[in-house]
């Protein structure tokens, strides 16, 4: 154990012990920032997150939980392909979004986002598998998001894309209970 | 006949299916087989991974666990996010025994490490190695920009076989092929990924700078590996071009369709007829 | 017979509060040899080192222990009183009561035994003490200077304005080093050139120099006052005494497009050349690799054309040994190659270069004549983009640690292109700025409020050339909290500072120590920032670590006052702890020979009166022998012994313990 | 020598005597340390200076033993701190066949220590000392437990 | 076997390539033999039972001043005579080797060729199987065990210093149980001096051992000698990658060091 690790924050801890990065390390130059394609969406660039998450006081984390940066990342692996530090900010952010989403403090700009993966997931727990049709149902339905893309639906349907009937493996009951067993360990 | 496990993973049996098709095209003129790991379930994709980290885990962990158990050494995942999440996954447990040790009671499983998973540029490599070039009969005369994204350009660990600054995996087949590869930027710049419905805008934004390089170095199509970055670039390119923002329609073909083109079969055998982007132009005149 | 004398310190109370100085005393004396035991309040006091001076004299000791503190502290005061005395000090030995002992238990009585124990077992040693003299060895006067760079130079000027002899070994064609490609120096922008020419001509022409160009350092043999340094002098191919360089030589040859490494290759030279024009010594060499006669054999124009018959194409290497007493190894640095960083173009665009490249843009003398033009197409970049810290900082990609020079030579940068054009953009990307330095960071304010410098903290995350050639840059301001694309015409990376190539195997001839990075340690970071650990071998400049041009003179003098210092005595001293070998009983195993780290240890044949070979054994040599025994104790038949630390020492110092 | 002992008292239980061989530019010094530090340790070790562990011949550690020593420690510089540049890898090549005949013949590491110790590691010096005592101490006279090696 | 041997020996003498044959007489206990003429060397005999070590007498100054030497080698001395030509005990060209094995006259060596034979043929000699069941059996043994095994054995010891003169790697010209001032050793046949003289014998052959044998042949006590060298060849081995009598210009095991050592033992 470093001293660093001694005098962490609680939040630090999490940090270090779910995505394995050391918050201390980071140097703040900004080169996730620089090379992340969403960073100009973004409430707070990935560089104040980590600022922040080295803060790591309640102020801090309040801001943290509340933002919208944390819903778009997109997984390009950018960030941590570049860290001079050889850190991972992306890892960060996925331990925030997780705390987020606990703590249910969504921000209204990424309600959409969360909706989306929440439908996603409620096909693979229901059948093993994304499927698409009932995907988009779901997600309309969460996000209220009817209007969009209505008219892809039925190009795609035309095309032969979408299969109209979903696959559902044999081992959904093993799948389900995975979902369970996860979801009693990530909420206590 | 050498024998490859298969993961298709979900998008492939729907919006990617082209993806799919032309796979499995390609690996039958080769003379491989692919073995479907059977009962397989979805890797989790981003959403797991946004929400939920043991799941995130844990949903690849199974499909690993399948395919050491059906006796598939080496399993093939065409669709690039599929495949980061199943050999980033393997890098995890190899780097912590102990995550493996969880995951074994967590989806009661066992799981010993054995599996090797490969991709998409991997698995062309492999049959460029067993001859698939002797096969090819179409002259395509194309120009080719190679686009990676983000999936098959990084990742420590994951990509072991490229360089993610200036990769590279795609080209020798493209030029084997009969294209020529046009150097560009983009090469593994983000399309947008996953935001496709959630966050459309930014999709538009990234997929416009990527079709607008495309068009400048003058390619007559873009090649790529991964079916999220095709949706964004073929299905999203409607919407840029009934905006405007994108001058003329511009072909977006699945490596392997281009090798399956090569290999002279018929462009609707190989999905391209279920591009949004109409694409079987590009072979009229040669085939 | 033995006639030691124990002399016990109370240290004030710092010994005798947990010692029975006393009871210690009362015990020494009745060890064997023991003629005189007393205690003392102070025995490092005048009045103390008195008391041991009389001792020695008037009971005739021939031995003395000093019970006191660490021998780190004060043995050489005591050896130094007990020589006074007359008393060879090597016959003064110390027991470590302070440090060792009474700082380190509470218990008086459990100290007070521990005392009589290092009491006793320091008589015992004392008692097998020889007297033993200072090992000395001639110095030859002479010092080599490798590396004919700003502190090469400077170290070989002092140190022959000292009144001794230098031999500076430079491995290019000419003297000057980086400094001479500079284009203005911070924080006074005064040309560089001006400043160094006069100096390189001083060195070329002081009769205490002998400059030797285009050579290397081969191998080195013996040892501190003693080197035999075997130099490589490259072939020239040009003879330095028939040329007169006129320059009709490489005016006229035909090869003309061979990129010159002084002006980073944005210029170009011929394959008989002359690195720059003010280049010492200015007679041109043949670039073996390119010159058509040497590879084919045709061509011989320079040859023909030559008025004075100076080049000779059968020119060789040859070999020359020096003898010298001391070194200064003052290699310098290079610039980081680049190339590792694909997502700043993998070292493949033209228009990203680094800063000596620039620095070539903008000095007058340099290949542009000091207009800013971009290396593609010679256009004159209208926004130039400087990168901090590339490579440096860097665990993953580059080095970890800070390059020192680059923060200033960036704001120099921005500055003078901002001078040269003046309706030009100048942004750099910086993490920290570090300028502490005499008037640096009033430097780095006057290139951003005087000269309009724009910076942006934040790194850069990729770099790419569109179409048209123009730089993307997409960069990070982490003080706004954004990220920012800028479009340039040019971008110049501040790469690390690396040392050259080659250095660590100089470091191995030398035997000097190095870094994981490969920049020679020295002695002590705080206290010998000069010294090597090997004795005899200085160090100057950027070789050691980062330096800019100000810390490399200074350390150069340094050096030289080092030099100078050890050839202020015609003879070098010596502590002669030293191996030595019973001839009579060495069964040449020769395990000795491999097992010592300084080759100290050679074979040596004992010859009867006609000169032939009786046997072969081996022998120490004094010179090279540093005494750590290792040797004596890989010896089976203990027939290798140490001074100082004999077999017999340690063997009654054991006893005494029983 | 009897009669100096006995100027003090003798302990009644059993205190460890051990030996320590120690370089003089690492581990000494760094006693030296631990001494300017004031670090308070156990009184039963007896050091031997010499300037390398590359100079300790094996038999000085026989001949410990055999005067008494109830245990040995031999300390030195780091790997890639000696001072002679290489002796401490002589000495721990030495160590390391050394120390398996020992323990191959009876006697074994609560008897034996080895440690690196810097000028720098006074804490670690004085820590080291403490444990090896307490080791000893545990493991009882070298004499008693070689009642054969009585000459 | 014996034929061929006794005809090699003889031409070498008739040609001159040595003035000296040193092998094994036929009479009981197989004692050295001296040979200098060609017809002498009907009396040389060779089987598994001849246990001396003949390289031992290669340092011997009466055999060097009647050099060149030639010796009937097995596996074993032929390993030493390497081990001798590394610490220039044996001047490479005055030295040759009858090789056998067993029951096989292997040929003529010089060093370099017993080298080359032993890399190529035999490159990873080391001890019997029984020798390492015995060291595997002490090792099992508590410390305790041990040491009480070891007093008894080392109780017997004698100080004869047999197995000093049967051994090639005991070639100093004062071995250091001979130094006084300071007597490291004591001489006495008692319990400290026992003990040092065993364990600095065995140490000061490590990673030199050719595990020939020859010391714990000429015990008259039957100390288990062997059962030490074993141990340290393992050891040395293991930890170093050191094979004795392999190459005859190898540097010394303890007199070379490197930085992968391990150290694992040091805190």
């Amino acid at each position: 154990m470093t001293m660093s690790e001694k005098r962490e924050s609680p939040l630090a801890k999490a940090v270090r012990e779910t995505s394995g990065v050391v918050l201390a390390e980071c140097y703040q130059c900004g080169k996730c920032t620089a090379g992340c394609p969403m960073a100009r969406y973004m409430d707070l660039t990935p560089n104040q997150i980590m600022r922040l998450a080295q803060a790591g006081d309640d102020a801090a984390l309040e801001r943290l939980l509340s933002c919208e940066a944390l819903w778009y990342c997109v997984g390009c692996l950018t960030c941590a392909q570049r860290c001079p530090r050889q850190l991972d900010p992306a890892a960060v952010m996925d331990v925030l979004r997780e705390m987020a989403h606990r703590r249910r403090k969504i921000p209204a700009a990424a309600r959409k986002i969360l909706a989306f993966h929440k439908a996603f997931l409620a096909t693979v727990e229901w059948g093993g598998r994304m499927a698409e049709i009932p995907l988009v149902l779901r997600y309309k339905m969460n996000s209220g998001d009817f209007l969009s893309d209505v008219f892809l639906g039925p190009v795609m349907l035309a095309k032969r894309k979408l299969p109209l009937l979903p696959h559902r493996i044999r081992g959904r009951a093993e799948i389900r209970r995975i979902f369970a067993t996860c979801r009693k360990g990530t909420r206590p | 006949m050498k024998t490859l496990g298969y993961y298709p993973g979900c998008s492939l049996s729907g919006g990617g299916i082209e993806l799919d098709l032309s796979v499995r095209a390609i690996a039958k003129v080769a003379g491989v087989e692919l073995r479907e790991i059977e009962d397989w379930n979805c890797c989790g994709a981003s959403a797991a991974h946004s929400l939920d980290h043991s799941l995130a885990v844990a949903l690849p962990f199974r499909v690993l666990a399948l395919a050491e158990s059906q006796g598939l050494s080496e399993v093939l995942a065409p669709c690039a996010a599929c495949f980061s999440r199943l050999k980033g996954t393997q890098v995890r447990l190899t780097r912590s025994p102990e995550l493996g040790q969880r995951m074994q009671e967590l989806v009661e499983r066992p799981y010993n490490g054995t599996v090797r998973i490969l991709n998409i540029n991997e698995f062309v490599a492999s049959l460029l190695a067993e001859g698939l070039a002797g096969k090819f009969t179409r002259k395509l005369g194309l120009k080719v920009v190679a686009y990676y994204g983000c999936l098959l350009s990084r990742g420590e660990d994951i990509v072991t076989s490229d360089d993610a600054e200036d990769p590279q995996g795609m080209a020798a087949a493209i030029r084997v092929a009969g294209c020529e590869v046009l150097p560009w930027n983009s090469s593994n710049e983000c399309c947008g990924g996953g935001f496709s419905m959630s966050k459309t805008g930014s999709v538009l934004d990234l997929s416009q700078a990527i079709l607008d390089e495309a068009r400048a170095v003058g390619a007559d199509l873009v090649v790529t590996g991964c079916p999220m970055c095709h949706s964004n670039l073929d299905m999203r390119q409607l919407e840029l071009l009934k905006r405007r923002r994108v001058p003329g329609a511009l072909p977006i073909l699945y490596l392997s369709e281009l090798l399956g083109l090569a290999a002279g079969l018929e462009p609707g055998a190989l999905g391209l007829g279920r591009h949004f982007i109409e694409s079987r132009q590009l072979v009229r005149g040669g085939a | 017979m033995a006639r030691i004398g124990v002399f016990i310190c109370h240290c004030g109370e710092n010994i005798g509060r947990t010692v029975d100085c006393p009871a210690v005393s009362a015990a020494a004396v009745r060890m064997p040899g023991v003629v005189h035991s007393v205690d003392y309040k102070y025995m490092c006091s005048d009045p103390g080192q008195q008391m041991i001076k009389k001792a020695i004299v008037e009971m005739k000791l021939t031995g003395v222990v000093v019970a006191a503190c660490s021998p780190r502290m004060h043995e050489r005061t005591f050896r130094a009183a007990a020589a006074e005395a007359g008393l060879n000090p090597f016959l003064l030995e110390m027991a470590n009561l302070r440090e060792h002992c009474s700082w380190v238990h509470a218990d008086k009585a459990a100290a007070t035994q521990k005392a009589i124990d290092l009491v006793r077992v320091m008589v015992a040693k004392a008692r097998r003490d020889r007297a033993l003299r200072p090992i000395r060895v001639p110095v030859e006067p002479t010092a080599l200077v490798v590396g004919g760079g700003i502190a090469g130079i400077q170290a070989a000027l002092d140190i022959a304005a000292g009144g001794k002899k230098v031999v500076l070994v430079e491995r290019g064609p000419s003297i000057g080093g980086h400094m001479a490609r500079l284009s203005e120096t911070f924080p006074t922008l005064d040309c560089s050139q001006c400043i160094l020419t006069p100096r390189m001509v001083e060195a070329a022409s002081h009769p205490n120099i002998t400059l030797m160009t285009y050579s290397e350092v081969e191998s080195v043999e013996g040892f501190v006052g003693n080197f035999t340094v075997t130099v490589r002098h490259k072939a020239r191919y040009v003879d330095p005494a028939k040329c007169t360089g006129c320059g009709d030589c490489f005016n006229k040859c035909p090869l003309k497009n061979i990129p010159n490494e002084f002006d980073a290759g944005l210029g170009m030279r011929r394959a008989i050349y002359v690195p720059f024009p003010q280049a010492v010594p200015n007679k041109p060499v043949i670039d073996a690799a390119h010159c058509t006669m040497l590879q084919k054999g045709k061509c011989g124009l320079c040859a023909k054309i030559c008025p004075r018959g100076a080049i000779d194409y059968k020119d060789q290497d040859s070999l020359v040994k020096v003898k010298v007493g001391a070194v200064v190894l003052a290699t310098g640095f290079q610039l980081w190659d680049h190339a590792a960083y694909g997502e700043y173009g993998g070292g493949r665009l033209a228009d990203v270069i680094d800063g000596f490249a620039f620095e070539r843009l903008a000095s007058a003398s340099g290949p542009t004549g000091g207009l800013i033009k971009r290396p593609s197409d010679g256009k004159e970049p209208k926004t130039i983009v400087f990168l901090q810290c590339c490579g440096s900082r860097d665990d993953k990609a580059g080095k970890k640690y800070c390059s020192k020079i680059c923060c200033m030579y960036t704001a120099k940068h921005a500055m003078l292109y901002r001078h040269k054009v003046h309706d030009g953009r100048a942004v750099v990307f910086y993490m920290d700025v570090r300028a502490a330095g005499k008037g640096y960071e009033e430097f780095v304010r006057r290139a951003l409020s005087d000269d309009g410098a724009e910076y942006v903290r934040g790194r850069v995350s990729r770099i790419t050339r569109k179409q048209d050639g123009t730089l993307v840059v997409r960069g990070a301001d982490t003080l706004a909290g954004r990220p920012v694309t800028i479009e340039a015409d040019l971008v110049v990376l501040a790469d690390a500072v690396v040392p050259r190539p080659g250095s660590e195997k100089l470091a191995q001839i030398f035997g000097v120590g190095y870094d994981q990075d490969g920049f020679y340690s020295e002695a002590h970071p705080k206290l010998r920032p000069v010294e090597t650990a090997a004795a005899g071998v200085f160090l100057a400049g950027a070789c050691q670590a980062p330096k800019d041009i100000p810390e490399s003179v200074a350390q150069a003098s340094a050096s030289a006052a080092k030099v100078l210092g050890l050839f202020a005595n015609p003879e070098l001293e010596r502590e002669p702890i030293i191996a030595r070998v019973n001839r009579a009983t060495c069964a040449h195993c020769r395990a000795c020979i491999s097992a010592c780290p300084y080759g100290a240890a050679k074979d040596f044949d004992v010859l009867d009166r006609a000169g032939k070979v009786l046997r072969t054994v081996v022998d120490v040599n004094e010179g090279l022998c540093q005494g750590c025994g290792t040797c004596a104790a890989v010896c089976r038949s203990h027939s290798v012994d140490l001074d100082g630390f004999t077999g017999e020492q340690i063997h009654a110092e054991l006893n005494a313990l029983l | 020598m009897k009669t100096e002992k006995a100027d003090v008292p003798t302990p009644t239980t059993f205190e460890p005597r051990i030996t320590a061989f120690v370089c003089n530019w690492c581990t000494y010094a760094g006693a030296d340390l631990a001494g300017t530090s004031r670090l308070q340790y156990a009184p039963n070790l007896r050091i031997i200076k010499l300037p390398c562990t590359g100079r300790i011949d094996p038999l000085f550690v026989l001949k410990a033993f055999e005067n008494g020593a109830d245990a040995v420690l031999v300390s030195g510089c780091h790997p890639g701190d000696c001072h002679y540049t290489s002796g401490n890898y002589h000495a721990r090549r030495r160590w390391t066949l050394f120390r398996k005949l020992l323990a191959l013949t009876g006697i074994g590491d609560d008897r034996l220590f080895f440690s690196w110790v810097s000028a720098a590691e006074g804490q670690k010096f004085a820590d080291l000392v403490n444990d090896v005592t307490a080791k000893v101490r545990k493991a009882g006279p070298f004499q008693a437990a070689h009642p054969g090696r009585k000459a | 076997m014996m034929k061929a041997l006794r005809q090699e020996a003889a031409k070498l003498l008739q040609e001159k390539r040595a003035a000296l044959i040193i092998g094994f007489a036929e009479r009981e206990g197989h004692p050295a033999l001296f040979i200098s003429k060609p017809e002498d060397c009907e009396r040389l005999f060779y089987d598994v039972s001849c246990r001396q070590n003949l390289a031992a007498y290669l340092s011997k100054p009466e055999v060097s001043a009647r050099r060149p030497v030639a010796i009937v080698a097995s596996l074993a001395a032929l390993r030493s005579l390497v081990v001798l030509t590394a610490e220039s005990q044996a001047a490479p060209g005055q030295v040759l080797a009858l090789a056998v094995d067993k029951d096989a006259f292997l040929g003529t060596f010089d060093v370099a060729g017993a080298a080359e034979l032993l890399r190529s043929k035999y490159p990873d000699l080391g001890p019997e199987k029984a020798l390492l069941e015995r060291v595997g059996e002490l090792s099992k043994k508590s410390v305790v065990e041990r040491a009480a095994f070891w007093a008894e054995e080392f109780a017997k010891c004698t100080r004869c210093y047999a197995c000093r003169a049967a051994c090639p790697g005991c070639y100093c010209a004062r071995c250091i149980v001979e130094k006084n001032a300071p007597q490291w050793v004591s001489t006495a046949a008692l319990g400290h001096g026992n003990y040092s003289w065993n364990i600095m014998r065995a140490f000061h052959q490590s990673g030199r051992c050719t595990l020939c044998g020859a010391c714990e042949a000429a015990c008259p006590q039957g100390l288990p000698l062997m059962v030490l060298n074993a141990a340290l060849d393992r050891e040395a081995l293991e930890e170093f990658g050191a094979r004795p009598g392999y190459d005859p210009e190898g540097k010394p095991v303890i007199g070379s060091w490197s930085a992968e050592d391990d150290h694992s033992y040091m805190r």
